[in-house]
Order: C-alpha cells, then structure tokens, then sequence
C-alpha cells in the first residue's frame, strides 16, 4: 500500500458495500474496453523513500551549481544571496499547500501577501496598479503583448534588440496566436537600443513598444527618449525590467513606461535551473480593468472589520470565460512571497546599498578585467566585453572552478567573441581577480 | 495584544459586557496591519556585506537623470518582526495540512514532504538556468526521464515541459494545433468546447486567435453528440475536451467523439486537470486525443502555493511533434562506453518557438519526478483507484435521502474522482444557498468544495475529496454537511450569516471590486 | 470537524441554543486524540528498502528466546495524517516567533533563521561524531573558535563545550570543584547558594555530592555580605552565584564578595544564565569568578525546543583547568606552511572525565558560533545594552502609579536584563493572585512572565524582555497589564477563571499528580 | 545597528526619557568601575548573513559526513534515514521556539507530544513509565545510577565491559560526584557479558547492575540470566538499550529490567557530530516518583475537556530544590519529538521490517566480509571482527571513499585488530561487497 493513502483492504470493503459495487473495478465499468490500458504503466516500480532521495541527489550530483563554482553567469537569471528566513517562511504549510484563495474568509494570510506584494513592485515600477504575479518574465512581456492589442486593436509589436531574447522569442510565440506581427530595432554601437531605427519602426498600427532595463547587455537605457518616440503614435510602451537594480536606477513609471513587467527571480527565489520564479506584471491606472491575473484587493468585513479579498474578476477566465483579459489561472504566488519577505528583509535602505554595492564591484570589475567593452555606458550589474579567445578563457576559467559568463554568440552573431559578466553581491573584488588573472593569462599566452 | 493599542499606559477599554461575555479573545478586536504599517524609519533587517572596492562616488558611475531620485517606499523593519509578521499570516491560512480540501477540479492530494527535500537540494535550487548542458547533466536527465513518464502516462509519446501551468499548457495545445494546420495550408477559425469546460479553455481560445463554439451536454452529462456533429465542421481546429470532464463523468461517447473530430481534420485536447482519476487505466492516447496538458500540481503533488507555481506540460502524438515548443530535452546514445549524454535541442523548424523564459518549471518536475519515482506504475494507479473510490463513497453517504433532498446529485452515476451536487433543494426548501452552506463549513474547520461551477448546475457544490483522504475524514465531512442542513432547518440564519470563527467575516467583495484599493497608500 | 464525530450520516446534534450561541467554533468540542488513538491496523507510512540480501528465516538469526514476542504497539497511520498530526499539535502552541515571550531568567530572543539553514548543512549534520580528527577539521575548528570566543567573554581562558544544558554545567563546576580540593588533599562539604539562587543550583550541589548552605539577600536585593561571613567557612568549597541575580539585580559587592570567598580557598561559581545583561560589558572572569557556565540556549539563541536541546559549557580559570571534562578540542600549529591542525585531546590525566557521549551538542555550537560571528564584539555589546534598554524601559511603564499600586516592583531599582514584580497588591486590592494574571494574559496573546519565581518574592512575577523586542511591543504589554488589572477592579472572576481563548482552559494538575496518566492506555 | 534588534536612536531616546536616565551607560552605573570591561571585546568583527553563511559553509565542506563516502561507522551512533517529514515539522515555530511548557494551556502541542513520546518508550522497552527526555545516552545511564543510589541507599555499581565506553566513563565520573564506587565485569571469549565475572562483583552494597542491549559489540545479551545474576542481592537492573533493535528484540521490560535508558539518535535524529540527540529513560511503575526529569501526564480542564500537564513536579529541581530527584532542566524535548515523529512514520509494521532488515544484512555482512569473528553470537546491526592489517584497509578503502568502521583499539587494548562494522538500512549488498573487496585486496596483499 502506498505511503500516501489509507485505504486498507478493509476500508476497501466497507466503502465498496456503502457503494454497492463490489469491486474497485466495477468503478470504472463507464470506461469503454477499448480505451482501458490492458497492461501496467511501462514505469520503473515504486521505492522507498531513502531511495528516491538517492536517486535524486546522484542526479543532482551530476549538475554544478552556483556554490559549486565562482559563476559570472546572469543573462537573465542572478545569483544573489537570498535569506534563510525565506525559505522558513515559505516552508510553513499555510502557504505552501493551500490553493488560490477562493474562500477569503480562511486565506487573509495569502490575501494580505498579495496585497503587500502588489505594493512593493508599485514602489519598485513607479507605477500604481500591479497584478499578484504571472508566470514570469518573457511571458509578462507577451502578457503586455495581449493588453496591447486589447486596449489598441493595433496589429504591430515593436522590440528592442535589447530585450531578453527568451523574451523576444516568447513575445513572438504568443503573439502568433492572438494575431499580431513583432518588429525589432537593433542596439547601437554602444550596445543601446538605437532610438533612429526604433523611430522609424514605430507606426499608427504600433500597439506597444517593448524596452529592457538594464538591457540584455547590462547597459542602463535612456527610457524617456525611448518613451517619446514609443508614444508618438499612441503606442504603449512597456519596460521590461530587472526589480533589483530599480533600487537604484529612475523607476520606469516616472519616465513614462504605461507597463513595467519583468522576471522576478531576482527577488529572493532560487536559481531552480530556470524556474519556478515569477513575472510581475504592473500598469498605469487606467489598465486596472485589463490587467491579466488574480489582483487582491482591501475591504471590509460585516463586522467592519478590515480583511482583503481577490478583486476586479470579472476580468478573469473562470467569470469571463472567452472574454477574459487573459486565460492565466495558477500563477506564481509562493514566489511572489519570497519576492515581498525578500524586499522586506532588503528594506528602504538595504535596496540602495545592495544596488551600490553591485554598481561599484560591476565597474571594478569591467576596468580590471581590461577587455575591449562592448556597451561602455553606465551599467548596474552586468556588462559585456569582446574576448579574442574565448574557448581557452573557457577551458582555462572552468579549470580553475571558475565560470566566466555567457557567450553572447548564443544569441548575438554580431557579438560572436562577446561575453557578457555579471557581478552579484555573490561575488567578490577576490573573485573578481581571480577571473582577471585567467583572462590575462590566456592574452599572455596568445602573444607569446 | 491589541495590535492597534495606543501602547503606554492608556489601558484598553475593558471588555464592556460583563462575563461571560469577557470570554471574548482580546485579540478578536485586532485590526489587522500590513508590513508597512509596521515600518519604522531606521529598522533594518538586512546587513550589507563589506564594500571591498574602491568607494567610487555613484554619481560617477550613473548620471543623475538615470538615478532614482527618491528610495522606494520598502518597509524598515527587522528579522524578529518580519518573521511574526509572515508567520502570523501564515495562522490565517487553512491549508491541506491542516484538514479537508475538497476543492473539486483542483485535486489537493497531499503534497509529500520528500519532495520539498529533494527540491532543496543546491544541484538543483542552486543551479543556474544558462549552465553549460555539460555541467547539467543530471537535470536534463531528470527532465528526459519524466517526459519519458509523463508521454507513457498519457500514451503520447512526445512531451514538452515548458508550459508553466494548466492554462499555459492549453495555450500550447492551441497554438501547435494552428501550427499544424497551417503547415498543411489550412486556415480554420474555430475550436470547440463543451459548456461544463473550465473558464481557462474558452479564455485560451481567444487568446490563441480562435473563435469559441460551445458544445452542449446530453442527459447523461457527456458530450450532445447531435450538437457536436452539428458543429464539428471543417473549420473547426480543434475539440477540447477533460475526460472525465468536470461533472466527475467518464464520456462513455469517447471512441466516437474522437472520429467525429477526427473526420472533419481537427485535432482532439485532453485538458489534462482531471488525470488523476485514471492514471494507469485510460490514457488519452488511445482515447484519440491528439495534445494533452497534465497539471503538475494537481495529479503530481506540486504543492499549489496559494496560488502557484505550477506546472503544464503537453504530450503530443506523431504528427503534431514538429511544432512542440523548443528547446526539447533529447537523449544521445553514449558511445564507445560512455552513458548516454542529453542536451537541449533548440534546432526544431517548425517548432512555435519559446513559450517562457529558460526551460520550465525544473523545480516543479523535480517533486513530480519524485512522485512518479515514488509511486511507480502500480502506485499511480492505485492512487486513481483509491481517488474514484473516496469519490464514489463520498457521493454514495451523500446521497442519503435526508442530504440528496436537500443537496441532489446533478447526474445520478457512478463518477470518477469527484462529483457535483446541486444546491437546488437547500436553496428553495431550506433558503440558504449555496455559498451559505460553503460559508458555514469554515466553522466546522474544512474547505469547502468548488462552488458555482460548472455552470449547467444549478447551485454547484464540485467535491473532490483525492485519494489520500482517509474514510473517516470522509464520514466526518458527511457529517458536517448533515448538521449544516440540520442546523439551517432549525435556523437558516446560522448559514446565511457564517463563518463566526475566522480571522475575519464575509467580506465585501463589490465594494472592493467598486473602489479598488490595490496597494497600500503610498506615504 | 468533530474528530469523535461517529461519522457516516448521524448528524451531530446542532448547536442547542440559537444564534448566536452558534457562533461557538463548531470545533471547540472537539477533544484532542492521540497519534495511537488514530492508528488503523494496516495503514502504513514506511515503504522499506527492497531486501538484496538472502531472505534467510529470522529464526536461523534470531534465537527465539531474544526475539520480541509481541510487536510494539506504534500506531499504524499514513504519512500525510501523521502531517495533519504534528501540524495540528503544533497548532496548539505559542511560540516566540508568535509573539511576545518574557519569561523571565530564559531569555527568550530572537532565533535567526540563518542558524537553521547553517546546522542543517550535510557537513555539520550528518557528520558521523567519531569520524577521523583528520575529515572532521571543519567541525573541530568550529568548536574551538566557539571555546575561544566564549571564554573571551567569559574573561576565563579555559572553556569545555562538552556540557548539555545549564544544570549540566553547574554539576561540572562543581565537579571540577571537588577534583580541584581533592588535589590540594582538602574535603570540603559545604557549597553556599543564595536563596534567590535558581532550583538547579541546590539540586545540583546535591547530586555533586555537597551539601547546600543558603546565603541571605540584603535590603538591596544582594548577597547578604554579614551572612556570607559568617558562613563562609573552611569547609565550603564553593559559592553559586549568578550576576545579575535572579531579581535582575547586578550586585555590587561584587568584589567583595569573590574576596571573601576566596580568602577561605573555596571557588566562586558564575550561573550564567544572566549572562544576556553583561556581554562586552562586564565579564565574570574579571569580577572573580572561577567557573562559569554558559546557557547557549539563552544568551547564545539556540532555539528552546519546547525544552531542549541547549548546551552548557563551561569556562574556568587556569587553577581549574586541569580538571575540565574531557576530550578538549585543541590547536596544533601547522608546520612547514601547513595551516593549523585541530584534534580531539583526551589525555588529561587530571580531568573529571566525560560528563557525557562524545563531544557535546555540536548542532548547539554551530548555532551559538553563527550568531557571534554575525554580531562581533560589539553587536554583543549592543545586545546586552538594549536588553537591558528593554528591561528598564518596561519597568519604568510599569512603574507608573496604576500599576504599581497593585504589582509593586520587589527592589526599586535600575535592572539589568529583567527585573521582579510583586503581586501582593493584586491580591490584596483586586482578590487575583499573579498565577489569575498569568492566564488572563493567555487571552491577550502574550506569554506570561515567569511566575513565583524567585521565590523571596511574594506572588512574583519575573519579566524579561531581551533585546530583541520593539518598544512598540514593549508598550503594548504594558497596555495589557494595565487591562487586566483595570478589568479585575471592574470583575475579578474574569481573571480568575481566565483563560478563555486557548485550546483548553486551567487544567487540572493536582489531579494529573494524583492518579498519574502518562502514557496511552496499552491495547 | 543589528538586523535582529530594533531599537533606533529615536527610540533609544524617548526609551531613556521614560527611564529618566540620561544614557545608555547610566544604566550600568550599578556595576563597579573594577569591574567594567574597558575595551572590546576581541572578537572578529560582525558579518552580513552571507558571509556568515560563506565561513559556515568552508568550515563544514572540511568535513567528510555520511553522504560523502559509504561508511560502516556506528558505534554507538548511526547513519539512518530520517524522514523528510521529521524536519518540516521541527522547522515549525510552535515546536522549534517555545520554553519549556510552564503555561500549560498555550502548550498543549508540545504536551501532547511528550505523552505520545513517553508511550512509544514504553512500547519500546517493555516498562510502563518514560519520562520525556535527558540529555543523551550516557547521561541517561548516570541519571539511572543516581536513582539506584536515592533507591538503595547503596554505594557499588557495577557494569559490563559491553556497555559503550562513553556510557562507563560518564557514569564514573557523576558517580563520583554522589559518592559511588564503579566496578566493571569484563567480557568473555564470545564477546557477550561474563556472568560468572558480573555474579562475583555482585554483592549487598550494589546499587545497580549495567548492561547493554545490544552490547558495543553489537552481540544480543541474554538479559534473563543476567538480570537474576544483577537481583540477586536486591540491586536494580538497568539496561542501556538502542530503541531501534528493540523493535525485534525482546524489550528489556519483559526481561526483569528495573530501569531501561539509552541513547535515542537512531530514532530520527540527526548525527549532528555527536548532539544534540536524545536519551531516554524509563522505569517500573514503582519508580514513578523518583524519576529524573519531565513527565507529561494526562488530565482535564474546567470544562471537562481532555488535556496534558507536566506532571509529579514535586521530583524536579524548581520545586524540590536540594532534596530533587535530579538536578535536569532543559533537556531534549525537539530531539524526542523527531523520535516520536520517527516511531510514528516506522510503525508497527516498519519498526520490524526495518529490523529485519538490518538483520538480514548484518549477517550477510559478517559472513561475506569473512574475517574472524570476535563476537560469534547473534548480531542484529553491527558486529565486531579482527582484521590483520587494519592500518593498510583503511588507507585502501579510503582511498575508495569507504570508511569501514570503528577501531575497537580505541577503547579495547584487548582487541586491538579489532573492527566494529555498522550496517545500517542505508548501507547495501552493494556496498558490503564493494568492503569486502577492499578487505579481500589487502589480504591477498599480506599473503603476495
Ligand atoms: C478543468 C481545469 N482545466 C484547466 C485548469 C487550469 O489549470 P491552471 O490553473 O494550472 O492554469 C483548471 C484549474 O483549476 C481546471 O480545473
Ligand atoms: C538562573 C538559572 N540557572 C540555571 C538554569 C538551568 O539551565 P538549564 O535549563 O539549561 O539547565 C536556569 C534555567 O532556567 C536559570 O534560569
């Protein structure tokens, strides 16, 4: 019998008889013969529990993770510390194991987070409305895609070449489906969205233009110019951000972003070979009723008291079915919860000293490794230089526990011998030397 | 303590009533307080490590204009108040390891504490998404290893992973579906669904580009096969179909729907949400279904979080395996001796391209590959049995006639993994509705089931109790939908003014809907 | 839901009387039950290991006369009901990161959460206690840096980390006490406690084989300096003292107490339990003490546990240093360049020996060692100064006239960490005894103070906030207090039949004591 | 300012205010200038939670734990799997935070699983009182010779030479402090407690006589004989038993044990390099009142309603003072409630498949690794054997990442070639083979 349910043979028996069928079987009579499977699952058979972690952990085993070596790798997903009271936090059953709160009345825990939540990335964007969270951050970006088209009825996407390119090839994907084509403006030669060629992009049938900030490259956009020349034709424009470095950096809704969405795993969530984090999804006020995703909203008890439930859901599929804002169900809420006990243990102050921290230890680092940049403006916490040889940079790094970044030829041809570093609070002017060392090591060696 | 007390030496009025009615929780009176709230200038949680580089002034490394010019408004507070604070949220949750949770659609089978263990471990939390597929070895072999499971589950051999949850998974399904038709030359505008389906299919539906044509139900709860060859013509792209649907009925039509569909080129979605009911005894491939979605956190114990995460991926039969969304988790044979290698293959043509960042949900499939490891062939299908078994003694105690008179069955039939009752009789002979009978359930400390849905019952009450709920846990829950009945006869005013005992009362929802508050005021 | 609800469709009885009687918590009837209570012959949570090894019959392993004839009764019960189990109990406690705890003399601060994510690393956790000095030189290193800091602030070179708790440590004091006359060929029998002294202190001069001579306090709340000579005889062998003492009180006459103790060659004993008052500020070692025990449970953050586990070293003085228990970690240079080396050192010749299994509660080390290296030197200085911050802050709102006309403060004077009401006036004005107060503050949500205790204080109630509290938090007890009593002048049964609140309501002890239940009746 | 306090300047101040003293320092005046600490402390300086994490984790990565290599160690502690189950409870707050229960009615949790703990103790041991816990093993034992001593009146105890060195050590030493003397009976060829030896040692003046089930060896004793030996002369008869075994062995309870004690980390508990762990201890019923430490008992409230109290305080030190049954305090009560969490996960069932188990392979072991047995008898999860060359199998097999067990020469003169080999659940016929292997290389070695 498994170790996850109860029934015994007996238990079997009386619940068969209250039943009156007489075997678990006879259960499953309205199943057609010819659609019943005649033979048991091709699986390996059951194990004990000592196994199963065995087996796991020799699997896991088998993958360098970020403790296991000195990463500079980013690129979208970041290496910060994240607190051990998180984990205690998220580990409690309460808000590991409930469902999306359909009964306010027994899930004001999860309710008032969301709450909390939704305020902190309002801080965090500059703008006032934000959703409880969506899956995360390339399909924020297509899920700003669908509220273009519903408020513009406009056929066209504009991207920079500076957004993600998972997120780019998302956007694309969905917006195959609802009906859109997507054009992309290229970086300049500073590596920054390139304002002529996003201008001429921009026409009546623009219903959004999507930016990143700091753009794939680490770089840190000028979005009020971006935003003018999005919004010209009535376009919306929407920046895709990372949360962290907004400590720092003019949040998106002062410089003129009608939607800042973004990935969320920066805040507090594990690496997790890619997910589960989250995506934030925030707007300007008058989006509120087109927002995709559950929303928590305050209220009041009958006996005034003070309480928060999920509001405005007549945006959403299960009332407005096939006219719905969006088709999104379960989201991301346990990590939106890491992301608001992460904001609340960085704080007001802390948010600014680890966005300094990183600004300054990003620029050591992009002086001392002395390499040819390719986006020499301001950058926050990653940037990318050109590596003359970057398979023995590799060979060697990797030799001595060291990974030194992301090849940007994966997704860059123009940027073949490209390299893109980032540089958490993980990472130390120690680290930072030491992946100096091998690259100085490797260009003696190709001059010798 | 009052958390609003004006502290010092103002005491708090005393409890007014004389005892017994000083029995009262002082702590009833409490308002509660966001984090916020609690904020004060100066706390701090958050020790920032050393600056071990050179000081540079942050002017000179960002122009003003790039630099926030005022700090956001995040709490100040420090590590002993923000754990009570989260922890005291926390007790204002139920949860499934607290009690009873029958929330039908939704499967809350017990979420085993292995899987938190295995999921935590640094080869997995740990590892970065861009890993060198090298130096990832044992995750992609993780992955490999439960598409392998999930396609022989399902009975379709090709599975992506990617999409993040059931909804997503649906998209999926719709956008490869237009990806078919289109690499054929076929441009249809239409997808089929039947009117019990879940809010999500329609929504995916138009979200995909496609037109929604419903489907009605026939008197035994599954698909009006008059209306469906009525409507399955050659523009349709596509039937969505859950099987057993939402009504917790088995379509014994199946076989024939599939032709019909079939017959007119379209492809057949199995909205995977209510797999749990027949793992290892029905696969949707041999039903004809040509896309299915499997819900990790429902059939594969992912624990739902409140809301997510979760996952959704798809299986596929042959001929719609060129379109799956990209990259895919390929095995390549070891050679002279070495083990088998797997990468990412991002090479796929047809393929409709990235549905989300990196390559899914890992941490996800980490607990439901522990699951499938755990349980085994014969376990998943012990488990659907023993899930069709609760179910069917459940809806067999609750179809005495002293609850069927109140509370009758929408389709009078042995069901799968849950079933649905009407609120119908308690509504006209008891005056409570429904949502009263859900409300006063809160009292008696278990969840209660899916109301309101699907909407061709009257009053629904959608009960999933999953197979690892004990009988007694069942007999209990029968017995309180008794004496809520019981009570209501007694005084319907009990129900209609439930619950008494939470965190908080029944909420106004249209006033909250009125006059949105989404955040908290800024300061 | 009613856990003796028979089940099946016998519906429990309605609430009787009508609304809003109703509004009682349907399950505030529910009597707890057991795990054995809820066991079912055949339900299993244990999935064992397949057998790879010869199933030879246990008979041919296994004489028959040693085999266990009859299984042991466990209970029978899958895992996600022993989940339900633990998380319901665990329900039905408060706790520190709950609310506010100030329970006097147990220093109930803060527990990072970083010390669990710390203990819990495979290499601190699942180290085997006797591998090779050689593959556990993390751990030794651990233990030695914590012996270092330890007794630097101690002010006492010497430290063994070996004992389990505070009590443990006061019998390896004054076991050490004993070899140390014993090998000066002197038998003393005596050891002197004041009669504030905590019960572990004479409990353990007598199991060290002593016997207890009581020191009286003087009108400030001190040690009793008349009384101290006329009683500190040849024939003592040590004085017990804790400083602050147990009225929160730091004596003054301090130094000369240790002279007078010292003039007739006995040892000054320091119960460290107050330790949390004086760290970086004043040290024992300095004010003239021989042995001092730490509380890594109070001071030093280790969480309580419900009762353990904590740890106790000790810290003493170089003429005491060749009896400390043994094994002692040590340092060993490195030579020719190697770092220093770290072993386990039991060849002590003079030392008392093992006080217990192995090398202590290393998991406690690593806890303790966490938090001073997140603090430093002056995070512990600061620590003591805002406990003491607290303390005094607290006594100074309770010392308005409100309060004190009924909970008058037993020594008028500025604390250190805690300090001691009385609650004669209560009994005597308001007709509630301190214990009435203790339960009514259940009903606020706030753990009561230790109550009488200590014991020259009539009605006593001893309040220790730590540093880690708020001021907001601080002033909102003070608010309670105020309520209570402001509620007992108004209607004293409130208080006397308090709690309301909580999963039970006053128990019966005497009765417990009576005819003693303490275990489940054998099946 | 520390992330775990909270007090600001401005609080500090308005605090002071209150107070009427003019600094922080004004509150120490009480403490004499001769007495003041006048510089720092000399310690390093504080450290941000990550670099507390960093230092923690480089210390602990020096360490080679049970994961990192297949090892046969036992000897008194084991390498069982614990449950995933038993931590997530721990971690809970309500079990991990609270005092000791002195508020009975807030307590109920922790009460409640002192009752449940104390009655799997007694299942296990055959006795019918358990207390909830002492610190470990050892302790436990010299907690049961003080009770032998308040019992009797008597001054000898006398032990086996098979109870676990620590355990003999640990009672010398408490023993001297309660004025009693310690005589040890040697082991006989088998490996099991010489009878004839122990009889002789028993006389009039012996308070209490020691043994252990199974013995360091690992071999079962035969408790029957030895316990009318022990009683002869009315001393009581302790036995020092691991819980586990005692699932398929005899509990000692049926076998004229007076007091049975032990050492309870195989149950659930963590190898944490020694503690903290547990030690249980439980007696006949006619002990009741002298037994050390907390005991849970059942009763009711006001209203009839079932509860838990602690119970017979008037043994403890907080009431009874000088004349207590013990001096314990704090003991070990989150420790007791993972081995009640474990018992509860075994069950019935489990506890006797994984004996069986145990014992299967035990055997298995012994007779593959084919070396001469010191103890022939019958073992149930760990057994002892000469081994020629020791020094040369250790280097060997960790060499291979097998650490094989425990040198009896360590505490044994007499078995200096000795080697103790646990073989827990977690260790396979694999790996057995893998050490007989490594044995079978080396001999053939000697024999070259
Ligand atoms: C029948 C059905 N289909 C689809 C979904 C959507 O799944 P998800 O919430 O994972 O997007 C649900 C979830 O409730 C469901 O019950
Ligand atoms: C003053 C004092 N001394 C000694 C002790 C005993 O410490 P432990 O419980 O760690 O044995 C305590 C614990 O409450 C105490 O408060």
């Amino acid at each position: 019998m498994s170790r996850y349910t109860s029934a015994t043979d007996a238990d079997r028996q009386a619940m068969l008889d209250t039943i009156g069928v007489g075997s678990v079987d006879g259960l499953f009579a309205e199943i057609p013969e010819g659609v019943r499977l005649q033979r048991p699952l091709d699986l390996p058979a059951g194990l004990a529990e000592q196994d199963v972690y065995d087996h796991l952990a020799a699997l896991a085993a088998r993958n360098t993770h970020a403790d296991a070596e000195t990463s500079f790798l980013g690129a979208g997903m970041y290496d910060h510390y994240t607190p051990a009271l998180i984990d205690s936090v998220l580990q409690r059953s309460e808000f590991l194991t409930p469902y999306t709160p359909y009964q306010p009345e027994i899930s004001q825990g999860g309710l008032q987070v969301m709450f909390e939540y939704q305020t902190a990335i309002s801080e965090l964007t500059g703008l006032p409305v934000s959703n409880a969270s969506v899956y995360e951050g390339p399909s924020a970006v297509a899920a700003a895609g669908y509220l273009a088209k519903l408020e513009t009825k406009r056929t066209k996407l504009v991207v920079s070449r500076g957004l993600h390119p998972h997120s780019r090839e998302t956007l694309a994907t969905h917006a195959k489906g609802y009906g859109m084509t997507v054009a992309e403006a290229g970086l300049d030669s500073e590596g920054v969205t390139d304002l002529d060629a996003l201008t001429a992009l921009v026409d009546d049938d623009t219903a959004a233009v999507f930016v990143q900030q700091p753009n794939f490259l680490g770089t840190v956009e000028e979005l009020g110019t971006l935003g003018e020349a999005a919004k010209r034709t009535g376009a919306l424009f929407v920046v895709a951000a990372d949360p962290l470095p907004l400590g720092i950096l003019e949040p998106p809704g002062a410089l003129g972003a009608d939607i800042c969405v973004g990935e969320g795993q920066t805040l507090g969530n594990r690496l997790d070979f890619g997910g589960p984090s989250f995506g934030f999804f925030a707007a300007a006020e008058r989006f509120i009723r087109k927002m995709p995703g559950r929303i928590a909203g305050e209220t009041r008890d009958v006996d005034g008291k003070r309480g928060f439930v999920l509001t405005l859901q007549t945006r959403e599929q299960h009332i407005r079915r096939e006219k719905a804002t969006h088709n999104i169900c379960t989201a991301q809420a346990l990590n939106a919860l890491a992301g608001v006990i992460y904001l609340s243990w960085l704080g007001k102050q802390g948010l600014v000293e680890l966005g300094e921290l990183m600004l300054r230890r990003t620029h050591y680092a992009r002086e001392t490794l002395g390499l040819e940049a390719i986006n020499p403006g301001p950058v926050v916490r990653e940037f990318a230089v050109r590596v003359p040889d970057l398979d023995a940079v590799f060979e060697r790094a990797r030799a001595v526990g060291i990974n030194p970044g992301y090849r940007l030829g994966r997704d860059y041809p123009e940027y073949e011998d490209g390299l893109l570093v980032a540089i958490t609070e993980r990472r130390t002017k120690a680290d930072i030397d030491r992946l100096a060392a091998v690259l100085g090591s490797v260009r003696e060696e190709a001059h010798a | 303590m009052s958390a609003d007390s004006p502290g010092g030496l103002t005491p708090p009025a005393p409890p007014g009533a004389r005892w017994p009615a000083a029995v009262l929780d002082p702590r009833l009176d409490e308002q509660t307080r966001t984090i916020y709230e609690k904020s004060v200038a100066g706390r701090r949680a958050f020790t920032p490590p050393v600056t071990d580089v050179p000081e540079v002034p942050i002017e000179s490394l960002l122009p003003a204009a790039m630099r926030r010019s005022a700090p956001a408004e995040l709490p100040e507070i420090a590590e002993p108040e923000i754990v009570r604070h989260y922890n005291g949220l926390s007790k204002k949750n139920f949860d499934l390891d607290t009690g009873f949770y029958p929330l039908g659609s939704c499967t809350m089978k017990h979420n085993p504490k292995l899987h938190e263990r295995v999921a935590a471990l640094p080869g997995h939390a740990r590892l970065h998404p861009l890993q060198d597929p090298e130096h990832a070895q044992g995750a992609l072999e993780l992955m490999w290893n439960l598409q392998r499971a999930l396609g022989e589950i399902a009975g379709l051999p090709h599975v992506s992973l990617q999409p993040s949850a059931g909804s997503h998974g649906e998209l999926a399904g719709l956008l490869v579906t237009r990806a078919y038709h289109e690499d054929r030359g076929e441009h249809r505008h239409k997808v089929l669904t039947p009117d019990t389906a879940h809010g999500t299919n329609p929504a995916t539906v138009t979200m995909a580009g496609y037109e929604v044509v419903k489907v009605g139900t026939d008197e035994h709860g599954g698909v009006d096969l008059e209306d469906l060859r009525a409507k399955a013509t050659d523009d349709v792209a596509c039937l969505m179909l859950t099987n057993p649907n939402t009504l917790g009925l088995f379509d014994r039509n199946i076989e024939e729907i599939a032709s019909i569909v079939h017959d007119v080129g379209a492809t057949l979605y199995y909205d995977g949400a209510n797999l749990n009911a027949v793992m290892g005894i029905s696969r949707p491939g041999d039903m004809g279904f040509d896309i299915v979605h499997y819900n990790l956190h429902k059939s594969f114990t992912q624990p739902h979080g409140g809301g997510g995460p979760g996952a959704g991926p798809i299986a596929v039969s042959d001929r719609i395996e060129p379109y799956i969304p990209r990259p895919q988790v390929v095995r390549e044979e070891g050679h002279n001796g070495h083990g088998p290698r797997f990468a990412l293959d991002s090479d796929r043509p047809k393929s409709i391209g990235k549905l989300r960042g990196f390559q899914g949900n890992f941490g996800v499939f980490v607990r439901s590959y522990a699951y499938i490891c755990s349980l085994g062939g014969e376990g998943l299908r012990e488990a659907s049995e023993t899930a069709v078994l609760n179910a069917n003694y459940l809806r067999a105690l609750l179809a005495a006639p002293d609850v069927a008179e109140y509370l009758p069955i929408a389709f009078d039939r042995v069901c799968m993994h849950e079933f649905v009752l009407s609120g119908r009789g308690a509504k006209e002979k008891l005056g409570i509705r429904t949502l009263d009978i859900a409300k006063r359930m809160l009292d008696h400390g278990v969840h209660p089931p899916t109301v309101y849905f699907p909407l061709l019952v009257d009053e629904a009450l959608m009960i999933e109790p999953t197979e690892t709920e004990t009988k007694e846990t069942l007999d209990d829950f029968a017995g309180v939908v008794c004496a809520i009945l019981v009570e209501a006869a007694d005084d319907p005013e009990i129900a209609r003014n439930a619950p008494y005992t939470t965190s908080v009362r029944r909420l106004d929802e249209a006033g909250a809907a009125k006059n949105p508050v989404v955040r908290q005021a800024p300061r």
